[in-house]
């Protein structure tokens, strides 16, 4: 079990499955000799031929465009997005077809397509660099969304999305890229669909995913100095989702709150939310609370400290929600 | 008869139906079955585009968008392709689908509203599933052809399109794509002159054929209405696919003699004379005299093919007409490839919701 | 006060806007001669020429980017894209200029860009010709999004749409363009931003927008039959979002179900519910529940009865709400 | 000297500064204080570069994109615009936002992560805001110029974008657009070879400037490191698209010598034969050649350019450096042109949060 950083760890996963699998395609902007901007593709070109690592021209809606045209001849796309907001010119392709093929088709076929998004903020980018498009893909039917929040799920969750019959969209919290931890090189972590506590604790539950997992963990560790106990559920994979994980823990602790990175209307934390008030509401001691990005686009880099969700700010709300 | 075709477009036929490119027809490597089978093709589809709008009017199908007028360019394009090629359709390809024997009535839930995509098994069928979204399937054709190639085997890649598509960045980005990666793939546009409402000179200010210039394999102009010449130049551009995966782009000049779907009312914006002009363009009529001058066809044979179409054309309706809905709860299970917790609720909750009636019904449809 | 329907008040929106303001455009796809699919502009190029109404070419990232420049040039675009699933193709531009270019000025210019886009099922159409995808642009930071539900409304949202220096998605429920009522044709109804009571109740709370809103008003009459008195909320806007009037009625009947046409995962429902939640907690008599599409593609015509929130469905959640 | 440029290239400079068209050197209309002014404009946003890059190495800047070697390019197509005429830049148009007398400092805080787009009031200053998704901002200036052609003024956009751009749906749009539309506007494609690791051949298979025809409007292939042959095609296209509604694509052909933004390693792609050709075919030192071989410029006046230069490299410090973040409640009152209950409560809620030191130096600053 060597420790790597996500970033490594997402390479391994990578290379896992071009290992394992002679069908699993890897290719995007800058992915071949240079390995990607974050290096997540690093020396797979070398090792496994231009064929099946390949440098695209730069065009997102082809991108995932040629990704259907590949499933359909048998081959397992897994594709890289520069970055969060270079996501956006293929959401036609994602939405009309990637979603829809299987359906369409009355499921007489399959579209095992993964789509790889670097995303959130808090590592100082330029704007269209810090984005948190989840819910833009949650909202999509036929899709499974996942994102890992540690190296270990990094590895295991991607193997899992590239085997996976669906499409999946892998997204991969950049702020966690240099995150370490030992990483077991085999997919034996949680599958899809399956929430994880990250912490477990009795007095209020903290439901997050990707890079504010971290965010709740060190939120809890200072609550934890004024006797208060969080519990933080890592999301993990945001459809499928694990409600029933999410509803226990607010049946037990009583009290919720998201966070996340991306705006809080429509946010996926709304979902949550209406899933609890749905399924636990006469376990609840206090309204279930948001703390999420604002409803701005996001702010330059200076100031995305004020915007991201902060251990303070995670702390006046369960303050709310622990005296309610 | 020149005006009716631009210059450097390849024609074997005059709209008389009299060979203008003796050396073209010669280079066509078809038998007289084969001849024939063109014509056949045309005749069924014909019978078969009719009577759907007929159905639709009948309130048997939701919309239906009439191929009227485009048979040779979608006879002659489908008739040049091997079994193993990719066809990558829009939604007005019934032409194509007939050719690739496609089972119509399947085809046409799509369009009476029972089920998307109207293909079952379209890898198995190599015929992909209608694609409404104009220009979006382009680049699924791309994405096969370049996948056909990695593993190595001599097929190729066809998308229909319209003109109307050539302006969507799809168009573009697979284009590109095509070459830059050697793609063995046919972009068929099917030039009808209209995008709905909107003539060809809003749609772009070069002719579509010289766009292929634009990304380095070549790009041809053919008459749409002369199934010859579509057979000759798409199996030109196949055997070009194959081999050196040179993707070619084919601009189909040909018009829709009928309005864009059962919904829309063409006398609104196709001007009478160019109605008129076209009606006397007719690819059905043109081929036919060319079989007739040849001697290749006897009436016997014609009012053979006219019954089949008839027949064809009925057997659609008596499979469409009337068709019951899907139960909707199979629905739920071709979402994923397995059921998550919500899709089951939800499913759950709609098989409540079914009234006795209902569950009736449907039993009664799965015994 | 002409009785008309939704569509015919709709193209009395455009004709006064064109009128009165000499700097409004308005374009998109077969809008010109044929004067839409739906009839939308009907003889508006006849009447105010081709360099105000005009045909685009079939690409709405054309038609959305262009807009922007229209505005940078001191024009007031009006777009109208044809069908909902034909808006994907522009969310590159919406996204990532539409909604961030004022922001990113520092507020030194407007966007003042209208995009109508007829939306939602109920009407038999094709694949792609039945969508509602008002989360997508309601979590999109930067855009204004409403949706009218009656005739008059209609006229009055859309016109005061077209004033508003801000960028508008303009939603349109193709199921209501053949509604009728008497049409004040002066834009003085409600402004953007507030929610509009559009029946009085006291037992429980529908929410609801665009189509639904009818289908509430029905579920409203069928359950005054028991008894049950119901308010129905008629949102309008989304974005802003008039929480106020929401939670007043609420704390009301402390009792909501939202209604909406679009799948239910991360749909704009789970928005309500948490604001309803967060700010109406301890007034909420039970869960506040949802009664939407189904998180499947949007499914053929034949079946589309069976997917829409019909009046069954909703008196079955209302029932849950009522005896909790 | 002809090896380094594709025929059909337009030049006028040979890279040693030697004129290779005479008639090209005399159809310019350019006075000596222009020829002087097209170097010294060169050189200010050499320096100016350079100093973004040091800065950004010392922290000041989040990151940066150079466009070392990219001068002649960006100051002749700029010096060839009216003050009316829209510029539309991309990621990388320092040199072009000298020549119009932006503010370095405004626009650096993008590059610092102060505020996005650099540009306060760009209607007022004809520049639109700095932007990143790649092609996107071609469509905006084809959307301006429509409007400008629709209000009668004699005026074209002109935008700027790469080589890897052209193969984005937003390229083929925005250039459709136009040629459907006649709008006065000009495509600047620097073509600098690379799209951060990607070369040209990966991005497209056919000549860039050869691409105009796909819209019916023509297209012309400059050396890019000759500045005054990017000035005469931009003089030429500016003229007529101001003048008859035409657009013009216009191929630069240049070289980025730097990476792709300070993040970037190039040396895991450029070739090293490649940069060493390069480094010889430097704008700068080809233009100034020229102009000492014609007399036009002694030791001194380069001097005093040389110490302007440092002294503006001075002040985008001076103006940059140590300045700080924003009041980020502002931010809230930008999203709309009124402020929504939603924004004013999380500006409340900022407010709040802001320490007691943040607060007394945003008070200090406002005062
Ligand atoms: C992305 C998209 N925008 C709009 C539409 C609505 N629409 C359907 S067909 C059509 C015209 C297509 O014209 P063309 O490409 O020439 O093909 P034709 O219908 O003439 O065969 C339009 C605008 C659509 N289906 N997809
Ligand atoms: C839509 C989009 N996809 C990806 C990126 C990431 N990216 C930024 S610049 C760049 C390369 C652009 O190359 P080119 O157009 O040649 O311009 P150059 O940087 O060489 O000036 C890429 C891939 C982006 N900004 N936008
Ligand atoms: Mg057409
Ligand atoms: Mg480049």
């Amino acid at each position: 079990m060597p420790e790597v950083t996500m970033a490594q760890a997402l390479n391994h996963g990578l290379r896992f499955a071009l290992e394992n699998d002679e069908r699993v395609l890897v290719f995007g902007e800058d992915i071949g000799k240079l390995g990607g901007v974050f290096r997540i593709t690093d020396r797979l070109q070398a090792d496994f031929g231009d064929e099946r690592v390949f440098d695209t021209p730069l065009a997102e809606s082809g991108i995932l465009g040629i990704s259907v045209g590949l499933a359909l001849a048998g081959w397992k796309p897994v594709s890289e997005i520069q970055f969060d907001a270079f996501s956006y010119p293929a959401l036609d392709q994602v939405i009309s077809h990637v979603g829809k093929y299987r359906f369409r088709s009355a499921a007489t076929l399959s579209m095992p397509i993964v789509m790889r998004i670097p995303c959130g903020g808090g590592i100082g980018a330029a704007e269209h660099h810090s984005e948190s498009p989840e819910t833009y893909y949650a909202h999509t039917s036929g899709l499974k969304v996942v994102i890992p929040s540690t190296p270990a799920d990094a590895f295991n969750l991607l193997v899992r999305s590239i085997r996976d019959p669906d499409p999946v969209i892998f997204l991969e919290p950049k702020s966690r890229y240099w995150s370490k931890e030992d990483v077991d090189l085999e997919p034996n972590g949680l599958p899809i669909g399956r929430a994880r506590i990250a912490r477990e604790g009795r007095h209020a539950t903290l439901v997050a995913w990707g890079g504010m997992v971290a965010r709740c963990l060190e939120t809890a560790r200072a609550a934890e100095e004024d006797g208060v106990d969080l519990e933080v559920v890592d999301l993990r994979s945001l459809v499928p989702l694990d409600v029933e994980t999410v509803v226990d823990s607010a049946r037990k602790t009583g009290r919720v709150v998201v966070v996340h990175e991306a705006p809080m209307t429509a946010g996926f934390g709304a979902e949550v939310v209406a899933r609890v008030v749905e399924d636990a509401f006469d376990s609840l001691e206090a309204p279930v609370l948001r703390v999420t990005g604002y409803d701005l686009p996001y702010p330059p880099a200076t100031v995305e400290e004020h915007y991201l969700p902060s251990v303070d700010r995670i702390l006046v709300a369960l303050e709310r929600v622990l005296n309610f | 008869m020149t005006t009716d075709a631009a210059p450097d477009t390849v024609r074997i036929l005059d709209p008389d139906g009299s060979v203008v490119d003796r050396e073209g027809r010669e280079a066509i490597d078809l038998k007289d079955e084969d001849l024939r089978a063109l014509y056949r093709y045309m005749a069924l589809t014909r019978q078969v585009d009719v009577e759907c709008t007929a159905l639709q009017r009948q309130g048997e199908l939701a919309v239906y968008p009439p191929l009227l007028g485009q048979e040779a360019a979608q006879i002659g394009s489908a008739y040049a392709l091997g079994e193993e090629d990719f066809v990558f359709p829009s939604y007005r390809e019934v032409g194509v689908a007939v050719v690739r024997g496609i089972d119509l009535v399947e085809y046409m839930h799509f369009h009476r509203g029972t089920r998307h995509g109207g293909i079952e098994d379209p890898v198995g069928k190599r015929f992909a599933e209608i694609s409404v979204p104009v220009s979006s399937q382009i680049l699924h054709a791309v994405g096969w052809a370049m996948g056909a190639k990695k593993d190595g085997r001599p097929v190729c890649a066809i998308v229909y399109f319209g003109d109307g598509a050539t302006s969507q960045g799809d168009f573009h980005e697979g284009c590109n794509f095509a070459g830059v990666f050697g793609a063995p793939v046919i972009f068929l546009c099917q030039n009808n002159g209209w995008a709905i409402s909107v003539p060809l000179e809003r749609q772009t200010a070069a002719p579509i054929w010289r766009k292929a210039e634009s990304y380095g394999f070549p790009g041809v102009r053919v008459d749409g209405n002369d199934v010859l010449a579509t057979y000759r130049v798409t199996r030109e551009a196949a055997e070009r696919a194959r081999a050196e995966g040179i993707p070619t782009l084919i601009e189909a000049v040909t018009y829709r003699m009928g309005p864009h779907s059962t919904a829309d009312d063409r006398s609104r914006y196709q001007p009478k004379e160019e109605i008129d002009r076209w009606e006397r363009l007719d690819p059905l009529a043109r081929y036919r005299a060319f079989l007739e001058n040849e001697g290749l066809v006897e009436q016997p044979w014609l009012e053979e093919v006219e019954r089949e179409g008839k027949e064809l054309a009925a057997e659609v309706r008596r499979g469409i007409a009337g068709a019951p809905p899907r139960d909707v709860r199979e629905m739920f299970d071709w979402v994923f490839s397995d059921v998550p917790p919500v899709l089951q609720r939800q499913k759950d909750e709609v098989t409540e919701l079914m009234t006795e009636e209902e569950h009736k019904e449907q039993e009664d449809r799965d015994a």
